[in-house]
């Protein structure tokens, strides 16, 4: 058996233009209903979310960034790991990826709390598609019911698919090219990249290591596994603690 | 939860925790079980009827559990730890050796009017027994326990054959809304039973019929002072259920005292001066 | 007394007798294949392997109980005399309708079972997980949870849900029983999506 | 005092009529249902009926069933004082406790019933515990101790009149009760571990700085507060609920005593509470928040959440109510007593919002936004439901059972001083 | 033994016991968890083979070519092309989710299509002298926008009507620096596989009001007055002094001489949001036409097409001349709005539109009928303005119609009359003639010549995922820039207190309901009844952040809910695009918005 993978991100946020394409990929692949019509930006489901974020300052000073946010991959203390009552949620020692059982999931939501990037998801609604349109649903990822807890698990399903191809090759280790997630393959403008961080030579674990690049909330030392960039000192400032004045962020 | 249950981990924190609930669990189950386990040894012993006087008694005031012993003023104060059972104190018995009651000469004791014959032994609940020659005991109503209840409305006597316990249910009377207990002052089986007006209600052959069996019952010099202190109870009670004014003579009580207070909560008083709980 | 404890113990046995006797029974709903159709003929009489009708497609995916194209192929007329064949003829081959077979082993949707991986890369035999399927001369009946919606097969063989037992079956702990004495189980996702 | 229930009323209470009674309750019953209706719309519907939210992912119930929780510890603290400790005087509320511990317990329960998204899977927390989850913890110490609860309150319904009756239940109550000390045990180890796990729950969450704490091995000292808070607050609950039942049903329940000896338990504990959740503070400020990448002062600049919250939760409703609890001049008023009971009561409540809602309120990320959430009719009624239902079930207990063992000694204690009063007054 | 009810508790409590101690209820805990898996309203998707299959995305010009996972033939997800030279292997949001727009709920799923043809050729007949048939276009360079001229050219009067088209093309490729007036070049501008291949070699100055996604990515952003861009275009041009640009503009001397510094130093091309719009002309000065602004090159067509009716913009038709108008609107595009369209159409015309959405002209026709949507109908995409290259390529249907179609070209063709062949195939032969440049294939990704192709294998290969790619030819300068403006009959009030700016351009159209997920789930997109306001304009009106409103404008009135942002300047009101809005706003509106 191979070495153990580390499975990771980078996102340049320079490069992020905010159209969701990324969205849009990650709910047609992992079978995400549409919202119904109470839904809210509190209350959907969106694994990945691209969050429109600013400089706090007013027009003309203000600047806006793209920042999408999934979930973060924790390789360290994994918050939402060790909260879950009864063992839905576990972290893969083959590839890092964080799973979430949704029919394991009771949906208590403590999970939710626990996460400092709010990166799950609870299904408050039955999952519904308008007729005809469950037809269009990913066989390779089963719909979630009502009352439980999902979250981004880099598209699961492809790295199973991944799997079968290698298997049928006769091979147990998967080719790169085969896995990589929705979002991933999404991105028009290659601001996401993914790989595997314990690979030196794969191109997220150089993103990684340059000097722009920067998680989110660091110092809680949850190592999450998702690299940001970018070359805006005050994109990076998003990594730390918010700051109170700046509460303006209607916009969501 | 289980060893074999996907999920279990053989580790530190599993053994820990389960073990501990596990621990929880059969300490509950244990407690319950054993409670259910000794409930019927006792129901097997027949000892109901006296967890029933224990229980009864524990739920009586403090001041009402005094000894025999303070009534005659022997002691300044002192709650009985035997439930009113003499026949296991070691200090009445003792103390019975050392001061021997004084005889009284008169045949009966006349308290606030009322008869109370010294050829019988009283038990605390207003019982009396008294041993016929035949070596049966019968048993009865006290005066103030007639009057008391005055003609009881019902009245449920055992049938001959059954066994009556000392404390324990002797028969029960309905007077008005009082349910009443009375209770037994000796073990023993039904022989006969009577009636208000033949002045007794049961006909027992007592189990054994040595000193200790009537020891726990008052008698002689005891009578008065205890009756004295139960007129006392009887005010408070009136008074407590709202049978304003009490007593208004100050002194006898009338012959049906039920019917003399209508507005009383005689349940509660009759609760009170049976010694029901 | 005595009346209580035959109370208490009639219903004792009342409800064991259900419990034990009549609730398996009741839960499962029976229905029967459409095609009565005998895996030891063809095996017999026309040589077939498991792998010449139940087949992996080219990219690895496993195709499951063959279409009525597979055996249109050989059946366009009756290749014997029975019954059974000449129906099966009338009712699907000749109409070119798909019989709605009823699969015993089809796994929750919530689990990504692959066969090749087992198959190819595990050199899992057909047998270990479906029993002597292949060797049977008629399709046994399919039985249902209702309740769940599984299949008995894979949720239910023993009533009383204790614990990994029951070796060789399709159940979760059956999965989890061969993947452990491998050494290879990792996390929920590994198996399920 | 024409009750058509009167044989089973206790012998020498004295209850209000059968109509008044049924008077009392109706309104009681009435929100329930109201209140069940509302459950059943979250449970049939789903968990969209209230106003939570990814964010807001805990919501009005957590916050009450910690509360309620909290307020329910009188039961455990009062058998451990009693049964362990032979403080014999508080055996006169014991029952009162038990009934209330009862209906907080099984009320947060239900609650918890609701409040899970898949309350069919709820087993799943026993057959396949996490026992690293605060969660787990909670679950299971939670079930258990109302089992044990469940198990203490078997003999007060035993004692009923008319139960009493029967030799089976009789006898089956008297051994129970000899054997309640292993109760009271059990009942204080789990409550031990549950009031702190539900501590913990909130303090090892790394990811919420705001309440993320240090602690000893496994536990953060939410853990400690949160045991030593329900103790302190538990025997002031004990006696505000007395101190209202008296009030409501125009009687002398327990003697003055032992509302001085709980509010002095009561006021110890709640000072020893205040000093330590001040250590605490301190410690959180200067060492455990700055060290998350957070300053404390961010926290509060969220309008309305200022520091006057932190102020209130230490000084207005902790240190204040101890001090009054303490000081036996102020002890000697029950007016003094019943307010600082409900201060205390207050803190408890303010600590457990705070550890809630202002937690889910306050953004981690620098682009979150700061949240309100207010919760919808739905959420209110599951609650009111409860509410009713405690009302209920100590309404029904009061009426048929023996809370207050005293009750009748001091009616008829109140009589003798009556005619003594009477006979001073040269009645006689 | 007697019933007592004692008995009967016992013979209750015997049972439970009993029952403790059977599978049974333990049994039905599991069962019931189990069930909630699969409990009713989860769906379950369909298991089958999985095979890609390509077809060409038709939501906008850019035409992007997608591998559509197929499972049993049905799509369920769609991703670019990587190999493909224009679209990079990109797709846009909307075109991520193509393949739920057949069962959008809110498709039009029925039409009265008889009453229609029957109203239709009454009028034709009836109509008087002077009277016009019309079709409106609102995607022309389609091959079916030459089957509509044809037709138009073969009913007396007919009518060819569409939005100009531009005459020229963008390469990207050849700019240093990009000056844009506002167009949205990283949202919806050309083909953005391509835009975001060339974005590494290209500064990009984005000069408009409010910093949209494009302004947030640009080099540099130009914060300008709303309506100044003339005044900005005259300095770059030198027209003005930079000191009064700036005045007029709101933008530091020192930014603009810097633009006008860099924009003459390279290969530059400036770009308007509005591809007609005069500030193209700025283009000529730069030097540009020719390298950044060439002609546009068009894929050939059969000779028997060349009799077809020229394209003439809505403004050109005479008032009340229209009798019969039938509008295209199976494709979303360039709509015009409808205060536009009103004037010109005869008081008694008999108006029939082509859509699947009801919010388009939809609430004005007379006559709706069902079109198909993508990825239905077989159809080849327009160009796009960043293509420099004649292409042809062919949005293979991927699914049958979920609903009863009626194709617009087709029915064109019926009503005048013209042969009924498919004019995809003549087209595809018509190129396969002319034997220039090469086909690309999808599948294995290879780009054969023409030369070496059969025409059928050529037919087959544009059905089954490719395209046909003219010759990189001498790029040519574009006849005729600019200086043809949008009419607007909407008066402009100038006592509304603020600007429109389209902050977020919309094509109308359905989108898939998953589009949710940008809208309302995240807020990452305006959803069309938003507008956003500057914290001052909203203090000033009463405003609350969320609260409901009214957009009012020359035209009429529209329910909006505001959004309070600092980043809007004072003075502006931020809307996204779309019909609706584009009736109520038509171009360079302004507007207020009071409290509901």
């Amino acid at each position: 058996m191979s070495a153990n993978k580390r499975y990771g991100m980078s996102i340049d946020i320079d490069k992020c233009n905010g159209c969701g394409a990324c969205m849009m990929a990650c709910a047609v692949e992992n079978n995400i209903p549409p919202a119904p019509e109470a839904a809210n930006d509190r209350r959907g489901v969106t694994w990945i979310r691209v969050y429109k974020v600013d400089n706090h300052l007013a027009y003309p000073e203000r600047r806006t960034a793209f920042v999408p946010v999934l979930c973060q991959q924790c390789g360290h203390d994994t918050p939402c790991v060790h909260v879950c009552p009864q063992q839905a949620v576990d972290v893969d020692p083959e590839t890092g990826i964080v799973g979430q059982m949704p029919e394991r999931c009771l949906g208590c939501r403590y999970c939710m709390v626990a996460c400092p990037y709010h990166a799950r998801y609870f299904n408050w609604w039955d999952p519904k598609w308008p007729a005809g349109m469950e037809k269009t649903l990913n066989p390779d990822v089963a719909p979630r019911m009502r009352g439980v807890v999902e979250k981004c698990n880099f598209c699961h399903g492809r790295w199973h698919a991944a799997q079968q191809k290698a298997a049928a090759a006769g091979q147990r280790e998967i080719d790169a090219a085969d896995y990589v997630p929705a979002c991933v393959e999404a991105c028009p403008t290659g601001a996401l990249r993914f790989g595997d961080l314990s690979d030196s030579s794969t191109e997220v674990a150089q993103d990684a290591q340059r000097p722009e690049s920067f998680r989110l909330l660091e110092k809680i030392g949850t190592e999450p596994k998702i690299h940001y960039r970018s070359r805006r000192d005050w994109v990076r400032e998003i990594a730390s603690a918010p700051r109170p004045e700046g509460k303006d962020g209607l916009r969501g | 939860m289980l060893p074999w249950i996907y999920g279990f981990n053989w580790n530190a924190g599993h053994i820990i925790f389960l073990g501990a609930f596990y621990m929880v669990l059969a300490a509950l189950v244990a407690t319950v079980a054993s409670a259910a386990i000794r409930s019927r040894r006792a129901l097997r012993m027949d000892q109901a009827e006296a967890i029933r006087w224990h229980s009864d008694f524990e739920s009586m005031p403090a001041c009402d559990q005094v000894c025999r012993h303070v009534l005659t003023g022997e002691f300044q104060s002192r709650q009985c730890p035997h439930a009113f059972d003499c026949r296991e104190c070691e200090t009445h018995a003792k103390l019975i050796q050392c001061h021997p009651l004084p005889r009284v000469e008169e045949p009966e004791e006349d308290v606030f009017g009322m008869a109370f014959p010294l050829d019988r032994f009283y038990h605390r609940g207003h019982t009396w027994a008294r041993l016929e020659k035949d070596g049966t005991v019968l048993v009865g109503l006290d005066e103030l326990g007639a009057r008391l209840l005055g003609r009881p409305d019902a009245l449920v006597l055992p049938k001959p054959g059954d066994r009556v316990h000392a404390n324990g249910a002797a028969f029960h009377a309905r007077r008005r809304d009082a349910e009443v207990r009375v209770v037994s002052p000796v073990d023993g089986e039904v022989v006969e039973t009577g009636s208000a007006e033949r002045g007794w209600y049961l006909r027992v052959k007592p189990t054994s019929n040595d000193a200790k069996t009537f020891r726990h019952l008052l008698r002689g010099a005891e009578i008065k002072p205890w009756i004295q202190r139960e007129m006392e109870r009887l005010q408070l009670a009136l008074t407590a259920e709202g049978a304003a004014p009490a007593l208004a003579d100050g002194g006898v009580p009338v012959s049906d005292i039920a019917a003399a207070y209508p507005a009383a909560d005689w349940d509660a008083v009759c609760g009170e001066m049976f010694l029901e709980g | 007394m005595i009346g209580g404890k035959i109370a208490f113990a009639s219903g004792m046995l009342l409800a064991l007798a259900g419990g034990w006797l009549a609730f398996p029974r009741i839960l499962y709903q029976t229905r029967q294949q459409p095609v009565n159709f005998s895996h030891k003929v063809h095996a017999e009489k026309a040589g077939a392997k498991c792998e010449d009708c139940h087949s992996f497609r080219d990219d690895g995916t496993y195709a499951g109980i063959p279409t009525l194209d597979k055996c249109s192929g050989c059946h366009t007329a009756a290749m014997g005399t029975t019954a059974e064949e000449k129906n099966f003829i009338d009712q699907y081959v000749t109409p070119n309708r798909e019989p709605q077979w009823l699969s015993y082993a089809q796994q929750p949707e919530n689990v990504y079972f692959s066969h090749i991986a087992h198959v190819k890369l595990g050199h899992v035999k057909c047998e270990q997980c479906h029993g002597n399927e292949g060797g049977t001369g008629a399709l046994r009946p399919y039985q249902q949870d209702p309740i769940s919606g599984y299949s008995r097969d894979i949720w239910g063989r023993p009533v009383a849900p204790v614990g990994l037992r029951n070796e060789g079956g399709m159940k979760m702990d059956d999965c989890v029983n061969c993947h452990r004495r491998q050494g290879l189980e990792y996390s929920c996702l590994g198996c399920h999506k | 005092m024409a009750s058509v229930d009167k044989e089973f009323i206790t012998r020498g209470l004295r209850r209000s009529s059968t109509g008044r009674f049924l008077l009392w309750i109706l309104p009681w019953v009435a929100l329930l249902v109201f209140g069940l209706y509302s459950a059943g719309l979250c449970l049939v519907k789903g968990l969209n009926q209230t106003n939570m939210d990814n964010r807001f992912a805990f919501g009005l119930w957590i916050f009450l069933d910690l509360t309620v929780i909290a307020l329910g510890a009188g039961a455990f603290f009062t058998g451990f004082l009693l049964y362990i400790l032979k403080i014999d005087e508080l055996r006169s509320v014991i029952n009162s406790a038990v009934v209330i511990g009862l209906v907080c317990y099984s009320g947060a329960v239900t609650v918890l019933a609701v409040d899970v998204g898949q309350p069919l899977r709820s087993w799943f927390t026993f057959w396949y515990p996490n026992v690293h989850s605060m969660l787990t913890e909670v679950t299971f110490c939670i079930s258990c101790y109302l089992t044990v609860l469940l198990i203490e309150y078997l003999p007060i319904v035993l004692r009923n009149r008319k139960l009493h009756d029967v030799p089976s239940f009789l006898v089956f109550e008297h051994e129970l009760h000899k054997l309640i000390y292993v109760l009271a045990g059990v009942g204080t180890f789990l409550s031990f571990f549950h009031q702190g796990s539900l501590g913990g729950l909130y303090g090892v969450l790394r990811g919420r700085p705001f309440a993320f704490r240090e602690g000893l091995a496994v536990w953060p000292s939410t853990f400690f507060l949160f045991i030593l808070s329900a103790a302190a607050v538990g025997p002031s609950f004990i006696l505000l609920t007395t101190w209202l039942v008296e009030k409501l049903s125009r009687k002398r329940l327990v003697r003055p005593t032992v509302f001085r000896r709980l509010a002095r338990i009561s006021g110890l504990l709640l000072a020893v509470y205040v000093l330590a959740k001040a250590v605490d503070t301190l410690v959180w400020i200067n060492r455990t928040s700055p060290g998350t990448g957070f300053q404390a002062w961010q926290y509060y600049s969220w309008k309305p959440f200022g520091t006057w919250i932190l102020f209130a939760e230490i000084v207005v409703f902790g240190l204040l109510p101890a001090l009054v609890m303490l000081t036996p001049r102020l002890r000697a008023h029950t007016g003094w007593l019943v307010t600082a009971a409900a201060m205390a009561c207050c803190g408890v409540a303010l600590n457990r919002f705070v550890m809630t809602v202002q937690t889910l309120a306050l953004p981690t990320l620098s682009f979150d936004p700061y949240l309100s959430y207010y919760p919808s009719w739905q959420e209110v009624g599951t609650f009111l439901a409860v509410v009713a239902y405690g009302v209920l079930v100590y309404s029904f207990s009061f009426r048929y059972f023996n809370l207050f063992p005293e009750e009748r000694e001091l009616r008829l204690e109140a009589a003798a001083q009556e005619e003594e009063e009477l006979a001073l007054a040269g009645r006689y | 033994m007697t019933t007592t009810r004692r008995n009967l508790l016992k013979f209750v409590g015997g049972g439970a016991a009993g029952a403790l101690l059977t599978p049974a209820p333990w049994r039905l805990i599991t069962d019931t968890a189990l069930w909630s898996e699969n409990w009713p309203g989860i769906p379950r998707p369909a298991r089958g083979e999985i095979r890609a299959r390509f077809t060409h995305c038709t939501l906008c010009p850019a035409g992007c070519a997608v591998r559509a996972r197929c499972v049993n033939g049905q799509p369920v997800s769609l991703a670019g092309v990587k190999p493909h030279p224009i679209s990079h292997g990109a797709l846009c949001p909307w075109g991520i989710a193509g393949h739920h727009l057949p069962y959008h709920p809110a498709r039009v799923r029925q039409g009265p299509v008889k009453e229609a043809l029957a109203a239709v050729s009454r009028a034709i007949t009836q109509r008087g002298a002077g009277e016009r048939v019309a079709v409106l276009d609102l995607r022309p360079g389609r091959t079916v926008s030459w089957t509509y001229r044809r037709a138009m050219a073969a009913i007396d009067d007919g009518l060819y009507l569409a939005p100009r088209q531009p005459a020229y093309a963008i390469d990207l490729t050849a700019a240093k620096t990009v000056v844009s007036f506002g167009a949205p070049l990283f949202d919806g501008w050309g083909t953005p596989g391509n835009v975001f291949a060339a974005r590494a070699n290209f500064r990009l100055v984005q000069i408009e009001p409010v910093e949209t996604r494009t302004a947030a990515l640009a080099d540099v952003w130009l914060p300008i007055r709303p309506g100044t861009e003339t005044a900005m275009a005259a300095a770059l041009a030198g027209e003005i002094t930079i000191a009064e640009a700036a005045r007029e503009t709101g933008v530091e001397e020192q930014a603009i001489s810097a633009v006008k510094e860099a924009i003459g130093n390279s290969p530059a091309v400036v770009l308007a949001a509005d591809p007609g719009s005069p500030l193209m002309s700025l283009n000529a000065k730069l030097r540009a036409l020719g390298r950044t602004v060439v002609a546009r090159r068009e894929s050939p067509v059969p000779d028997a097409w060349k009799k077809a009716a020229p394209s003439t913009e809505m403004a050109a038709v005479p008032d009340k001349a229209i009798r019969v108008l039938l509008i295209d609107e199976s494709l979303p595009g360039g709509y015009v709005p409808w205060q536009d369209i009103q004037p010109k159409l005869a008081p008694n015309a008999v108006v029939v539109v082509f859509s699947s959405s009801s919010e388009g002209y939809a609430r004005h026709a007379q006559y709706v009928l069902p079109a198909p949507v993508y990825p239905e109908m077989a159809e080849d995409i327009g160009p796009a303005i960043d293509t420099v290259a004649a292409v042809f390529r062919i949005a293979a249907p991927l699914i049958a119609p979920v609903v009863p179609v009626v194709n617009p070209g087709e029915l064109v063709a019926r009503i005048a009359g013209l042969p009924q062949t498919d004019p995809l195939r003549d087209r595809a032969d018509a190129i396969h003639k002319a034997g220039r440049g090469s086909l690309l294939s999808y599948a294995d990704g290879k780009s054969t010549s023409m030369k070496e192709v059969t025409a059928d294998d050529f037919w087959k290969t544009l059905n089954q995922g490719g395209c046909w790619m003219d010759d990189t030819g001498k790029k040519a300068a574009p006849a005729g820039l600019g200086k043809f403006g949008r009419s607007g009959t909407c008066p402009t009030a100038h006592d509304l207190p603020l600007a429109v700016v389209v902050a977020e351009a919309r094509r109308g159209g359905l989108e898939s309901p998953l589009m949710s997920k940008l809208e309302r789930e995240s807020n990452l997109r305006m959803t069309a009844n938003r507008v956003a306001l500057s914290p001052a304009d909203a203090r000033s009106n009463g405003i609350e952040n969320g609260g409901r409103c009214v957009l009012e404008t020359a035209c009429g009135r529209l329910s909006v809910v505001a959004m309070i942002d600092a980043g809007v300047p004072a003075g502006v009101v931020e809307v996204a695009g779309g019909p609706r809005m584009a009736d109520l706003c038509g171009a360079n509106q302004r507007a207020r918005v009071v409290r509901a």
